[in-house]
């Protein structure tokens, strides 16, 4: 379904992605992991079209989205979430997803590109308010919601209209402990997985090894491993260069 | 469900109408130019919700006072509905050509760049010694659909019907569009244009439209004022004039279409009086009451009406 | 609780706002117009405001000399109401009919800007108010229009061009070559026209070398300085003016500027004091048909008008006082003049009933249309000469004017070789535009 | 040749006013994001204060060139009385509010010191002529120039390379970088931004006072001097990117070129070179020639 190829991108002297070559299908769910810095963001801005790329080509479902505008993309049925939540802060929660299902079902045309319309598979906003348990937050103004609220909002604005490939910044980061696998659960909950692939970046190996079933290691804006999760997380790089950080990280 | 403001805007229009054949003419004059002033304003407020103030509408205003005044000059008809069609349609033209470029533009680049615009209009006119530089001239306006009015002997009152109409028209326009899905994303992206983008949306698109339907409404009142003015001169590109609209749309608050109108009426009011009264400070006057009001009512007067709704929600 | 008070507080101010527009009483009420702030109102906008409040206070006492001496307007007392001219034209049209409209005044004198007084002329029409313009140099508002309520007490500035070159040639015939700085509005570039025009006819082997047109209230000057002065043309023309006028001095005197060419001020400086230091000698300039100190004009008007006014502001009485003065002055003259006629008309006839009546009527004050019929084509003494409303079917003034040359003595600056040129002489006559007057040569026809 | 050498010498002189005039506002928008309308009422006030005290200086009889002094003792008078005054009193409270309300903020701060000026002043101009004159004068391509110009070029090279120094080598200067370069983080690393605020809107008000009384000997200082200034003040400002030392420099003299060589060359375009400049440069370079680009953290 989505097809990166030798992708580049470079900041100044700093190396984001070097020679990335992935191949996402149909029906999997993906970890990305690696420290700070390693490039899991730049990767996922350069798909959803945040960033261009340098040299190297990405395509989903066969189409050219390389350096399109995020809208473009998104029109494809890209979706993604945020590691700082983007919400609409003077609205409502409910406003918040009404808006989001409202853009995504008009048909506006896309720089002339008529064809360029999302496959709705339509979730009230009804239904996502209760599956993310978000309805006793309904009414309340984004701006003033807790911070873990906010953060399933952003994940739910991303989820209303049912997308290809969900993208994920950090899921859990900033949640209490204790909810991260609910808030993963409900999730992997709403999401249609047999016609839809989900990439997301996490630093807690915990979701990943429960969660997904094939990861991406990435250092130093290259990928060191990919595989099933299992094996990449005991690859013996991985272990080094990623886990070793993570590890002291989490001592810290 | 019959919608709230809607009906109070018609009720306010009949209101005006009615009360325009007892008013004393002078309150007559007054409440067109408000009327005016508040089209103007309206456009600003559609520009506010998507987040951008502009000093530089006066280059709106003064193209569709100029395109009314010219006319008669140009195509030899002095007829209000034409003088305002002409209004509509050069303020969509010059707002569409240069919404592609400042619809890139944010905050106080957006301000800045539409200031630059609307300066240079501003030297363009004072040059043309064929528009009568920085004198301007003088507006006569005949006819309206053909039938001749001015020394009917109601032009004045007839100007004001055709204000107020026009103003209540926009009003109930502008308040079915922002509540709209098209509308509300004005507030969408005043709020995190990066979410609209990755909602599939283009921020630049919604900006573009917006700019154009605020630029069009400050040809109107431009028009309207130009009409009922009788004079037009480059004055009204110069950026303290927009300035001043942009000190109305702070002033009335943005969270209502009627807002503006009651801003407008409130400052014309105020103005006339104030510069009667202390013709040597009234520059202070105004500053003062401007401060006052960003420190205390940041959501502009017209919190005061909704607030205590606002309250009971939360 | 605390917002709907806030909410009365705000309608009732507005409604005393209101209100306060309702009161009345007998005396005539003149609406009086002129710059109180911005960079017009030093040198113009506040000497004609305390010029007004000086001339009303004594001609209310009834202490002007003949033939002002009637206490007020005939007898009645005179009110004045002052409104700041800054602010640009829509503000003005909004003002004045709220003036008119509001405030009930029976006559407006005001503006000094010409974009005001082409803005405001049609609608004191439509108002049917009488409006006499103080200053606003343009032709356009009479050549270009009719005008029945609508007056003004002093020529146009036309007037000023034409004097300008006529001096200048009388001593320098040979001209070659000129240059211009004028500031970048109406005012500006209608003079330079003018004054190009006037030279075409005048003076044609003249050159024009330099156009320089800066922003009105630039500042600097110094790029335009520098461009007038390497063209070393024998005359510089400049309708510069206040605080503008004084900078471009300022920043041309030390730059040597004036070594080889002469200088023309046609924008009639009301305060010549103000330069001393750093107009050069040798500088012509005008009065714009007004006293200002240059002409010995010993007159019992000239002595009362110079007094009360050094009562009243402690300065010297300069142009802008003159124009107050013949506002006015004329439109006491023509008031007491439609009393007049009326009083005379009135001969009381028939029945007793009908007397009554007739005297009843006769002593009411004359209406707008009386008096307009008693100002057109009047004309009346006033502290600077005698003013006939020649022109524009009687409503516009024509008078003469005089220009001079400058010399500084001791920190004083003083006009020398002043001539008189009669109104006739400058001012173009009935029926022709004064730019095509110009370019006809000076003739009706060619 | 000549014309050549005199529109560079006119720009120049032209762009070192501007630059002066310019400094403080773009100092103020760098660190504090606020677009300060009231520099222009600032200015005013500067060249009021320099042509008032002055003129009383020197008709104490003291010697002429002891003007220059009281003149800078003025600049630094009106910076230090105003400056905390409006900082404290009024724009401490409004950190929080939106760039454009902050604009809204000194725009009726600009409006009410507008007529405070008239009633401290009065509305009859005053003149401060002695110091333009006091310098002498040079030749060059048969055009005579006052002295006076050098010393304006002179201030503004001194007052940009004062501030270079003084971003890049002092302490102080180096916490003003930190917070131009971002305000949370420096916070969060203990810099007091409060005293920064504080201290840099006293620093911008006495460069905008200087501008005025750098000014005050050309021209008459009268009401509405304020108004005319800061429109050039903000194309400066936005053309060199706002908030860029740097970029106001290289604008000035842009700015100042361009319109020394429309007066010169073609004298009908002068009104709006300025904003042809203006719109040029934002259409190629949105945010002005020098601005770091912005990315957003997402």
């Amino acid at each position: 379904m989505l097809q990166v190829k030798k992708l580049c991108k470079t900041f100044g002297a700093v190396t984001a992605a070097e020679n990335l070559n992935v191949n996402i299908d149909v029906n999997s769910t993906i970890g990305l992991i690696g420290s700070n810095g390693a490039g899991k963001t730049t990767f996922l801005n350069m798909i959803t079209g945040y960033l261009s790329p340098d040299s190297g080509s990405i395509f989903f479902r066969d189409k050219n989205i390389t350096g399109k505008p995020p809208r473009y993309i998104t029109r494809q049925g890209v979706y993604r979430s945020f590691q700082i939540p983007q919400l609409f802060d003077s609205m409502t929660t409910e406003e918040n997803l009404e808006i989001s299902k409202s853009i995504a079902a008009s048909e506006i045309s896309i720089d002339g590109n008529q064809e360029a319309k999302v496959e709705s598979k339509n979730q009230s906003v009804k239904e996502i308010l209760e599956k993310f348990q978000l309805t006793e937050f309904q009414n309340q103004t984004a701006s003033n919601l807790p911070e873990g609220t906010r953060k399933l909002l952003d994940i739910a604005m991303a989820l209303i209209m049912g997308p290809n490939l969900l993208l994920l910044d950090e899921p859990t980061s900033g949640v209490a402990a204790e909810d991260k696998f609910k808030i993963m659960d409900m999730i992997m909950n709403v999401v249609e997985t047999e016609t839809t692939a989900i990439i997301f970046v996490e630093h807690d190996m915990e979701i990943i090894k429960k969660y997904t079933n094939r990861t991406l290691a990435f250092f130093n804006g290259k990928i060191i491993a990919d595989g099933a999760t299992k094996e990449v997380l005991s690859h013996p790089s991985v272990k080094a260069n990623v886990l070793g950080l993570t590890s002291q990280d989490s001592k810290l | 469900m019959p919608d709230k403001t809607l009906t109070f805007t018609s009720i306010a229009a009949l209101t005006l109408v009615i009360s325009g054949g007892v008013l004393p003419q002078w309150a007559i004059f007054l409440v067109t130019v408000s009327l005016c002033y508040g089209t103007v304003v309206l456009g600003m407020i559609l520009l506010a919700r998507t987040g951008l103030v502009s000093f530089g509408h006066g280059l709106y205003y003064c193209l569709g006072a100029y395109s009314a005044g010219t006319s008669k000059l140009f195509w030899g008809i002095s007829d209000l509905i034409f003088m305002l069609l002409t209004a509509i349609i050069l303020t969509a033209t010059i707002s569409f050509a240069l919404g592609f470029l400042l619809r890139k533009y944010r905050s106080i680049f957006f301000a800045m760049l539409s200031l630059a615009f609307s300066m240079i209009l501003y030297g363009l006119l004072s040059k043309s010694s064929y528009l009568g530089s920085t004198d301007g001239f003088n507006v006569t306006t005949q006819t309206i659909f053909g039938y001749d009015f001015l020394d009917s002997g109601y032009a004045r009152y007839i100007i004001f019907l055709i204000t107020t109409f026009t103003a209540w028209l926009c009003c109930f326009l502008m308040h079915l569009y922002l509540k709209s899905n098209k509308g509300r994303l004005a507030d969408a992206v005043k709020d995190n244009e990066l979410r609209v983008e990755y909602l599939g949306a283009s921020a630049a698109k919604i900006i573009h439209t917006n700019y154009v339907i605020s630029a069009v409404l400050a040809g109107l009142g431009g028009a309207l004022m130009a009409i009922s003015i009788g004079h037009i001169d480059p004055e009204m590109s110069y950026w303290t004039t927009s300035g001043e609209f942009v000190f109305i749309t702070i002033m009335a608050g943005t969270s209502s279409v009627l807002a503006p109108f009651f801003g407008s009426m409130l400052f014309t009011t105020v103005r006339s009086f104030a510069y009667e009264y202390s013709p040597d400070t009234w520059q202070l006057l105004l500053g003062t009451t401007m401060l006052i009001i960003i420190i205390f009512l940041p959501d502009g007067l017209w919190s005061l009406f909704t607030r205590k709704k606002k309250h009971r929600s939360v | 609780m605390k917002s709907f008070k806030i909410k009365i507080a705000l309608v009732t101010i507005i409604l005393c706002c209101f209100s306060k527009a309702f009161a009345d009483d007998d005396a005539i009420k003149i609406g009086f117009i002129s710059y109180l702030s911005g960079p017009a109102s030093s040198d113009y906008g506040l000497p004609a405001k305390h010029a007004a409040e000086a001339i009303i206070k004594s001609i209310n006492a009834g202490n002007a000399p003949t033939p002002y001496s009637m206490k007020g307007f005939s007898g009645t007392q005179i009110e004045l109401i002052f409104l700041d001219e800054a602010g640009g034209s829509t503000k003005q049209v909004t003002e004045f009919t709220q003036l008119v409209m509001r405030h009930k005044v029976d006559f407006v004198i005001g503006y000094l800007s010409s974009t005001n007084c082409l803005a405001v002329a049609p609608v004191a029409e439509k108002l049917k108010i009488l409006t006499i313009l103080l200053d606003c140099g343009t032709a356009r508002i009479f050549e270009e229009n009719d005008f029945k309520y609508v007056f003004r007490t002093r020529s146009h500035s036309t007037m000023d061009v034409i004097a300008a070159a006529k001096y200048f040639l009388t001593d320098h015939p040979e001209i070659k070559n000129f240059s211009g700085i004028n500031p970048n509005y109406a005012y500006g570039r209608e003079s330079w026209r003018d004054w190009n025009a006037v030279m075409s006819i005048l003076a044609p082997q003249a050159e024009k070398q330099s156009s320089q047109m800066p922003k009105l209230h630039a500042g600097l000057y110094g790029s335009e300085i520098s461009s007038l002065a390497r063209k070393k043309s024998d005359v510089i023309y400049s309708s510069l003016w206040g605080g503008d006028l004084k900078a471009f001095l300022m920043q041309a005197s030390p730059r040597e500027l004036f070594k080889e060419t002469k200088l023309i001020l046609v924008a009639g400086e009301p305060n010549l004091q103000n330069l001393a230091g750093f107009i050069p000698d040798g500088t012509i300039v005008t009065s714009r048909g007004m006293t200002s100190g240059m002409m010995e004009n010993d007159s019992k008007l000239n002595r009362w008008l110079i007094e009360i006014f050094q009562e009243k502001s402690g300065g010297l009485a300069t142009y802008p006082v003159y124009s107050t003065a013949n506002a006015i002055l004329g439109l006491k003259k023509a008031y007491e003049k439609a009393r007049l006629t009326k009083l005379q008309k009135a001969v009381p006839m028939a029945d007793v009933a009908g007397v009554q009546d007739g005297m009843k009527q006769a002593y009411l004050p004359p209406n707008t249309k009386q008096i307009i019929a008693a100002f057109e084509g009047l004309d009346f003494e006033t502290p600077n000469g005698r003013v006939e409303m020649a022109l524009g079917k009687g409503h516009q003034a024509i008078h003469g004017t005089s220009y001079g040359t400058t010399r500084t003595k001791d920190g004083k600056v003083y006009t020398e070789n002043v001539k008189f040129f009669p109104a006739k002489e400058v001012q173009p006559p009935k029926n022709i535009k004064s730019l095509d007057w110009i370019l006809n040569g000076f003739q009706l026809t060619k | 040749m000549n014309s050549i050498v005199a529109i560079i010498i006119d720009g120049l002189v032209y762009s070192s006013w501007l630059f002066i005039v310019a400094v403080g506002l773009t100092l103020i928008y760098g660190v504090m994001k606020i677009l300060n309308i009231a520099h222009g009422s600032f200015y005013a006030i500067g060249a009021y204060t320099a042509a008032s005290l002055t003129g009383s200086w020197l008709a104490l009889g003291y010697d002429q060139s002891t003007a220059f002094l009281i003149m800078l003792f003025s600049a630094v008078l009106v910076g230090f009385t105003l400056g905390p005054i409006i900082e404290r009193g009024i724009l401490k409270y409004m950190y929080q509010r939106d760039e454009i309300v902050l604009v809204l903020v000194t725009y009726a701060l600009f409006l009410m010191l507008e007529d405070i000026i008239k009633l401290i002043w009065g509305v009859n101009p005053y003149f401060l002529y002695q110091p333009y004159g006091l310098l002498g004068s040079f030749e060059i391509v048969e055009l005579t120039y006052p002295n006076y110009n050098l010393l304006l070029i002179g201030c503004a090279i001194t007052i940009g390379c004062f501030l270079t120094w003084f971003l890049q080598k002092t302490r102080h200067g180096k916490i003003l970088l930190a917070v131009i370069h971002d305000r949370e983080i420096a916070s969060t690393q203990g810099i007091n931004v409060d005293r920064v605020y504080f201290l840099t809107f006293t620093l911008g008000t006495v460069l905008a006072a200087l501008g005025g009384v750098l000014t005050a000997p050309m021209i008459s200082v009268q009401p509405g001097i304020g108004a005319e200034t800061i429109v050039m003040a903000f194309a400066v400002v936005v053309v060199g990117g706002l908030g860029s030392l740097p970029g106001a420099a290289l604008a000035a003299i842009l700015i100042g070129l361009v319109r020394s060589g429309a007066v010169h060359l073609f004298p009908d375009l002068d009104l709006f070179s300025i904003y042809l400049v203006m719109a040029t440069v934002l259409i190629f370079k949105p945010k002005g020639l020098f601005s770091a680009q912005e990315e957003r953290q997402i």
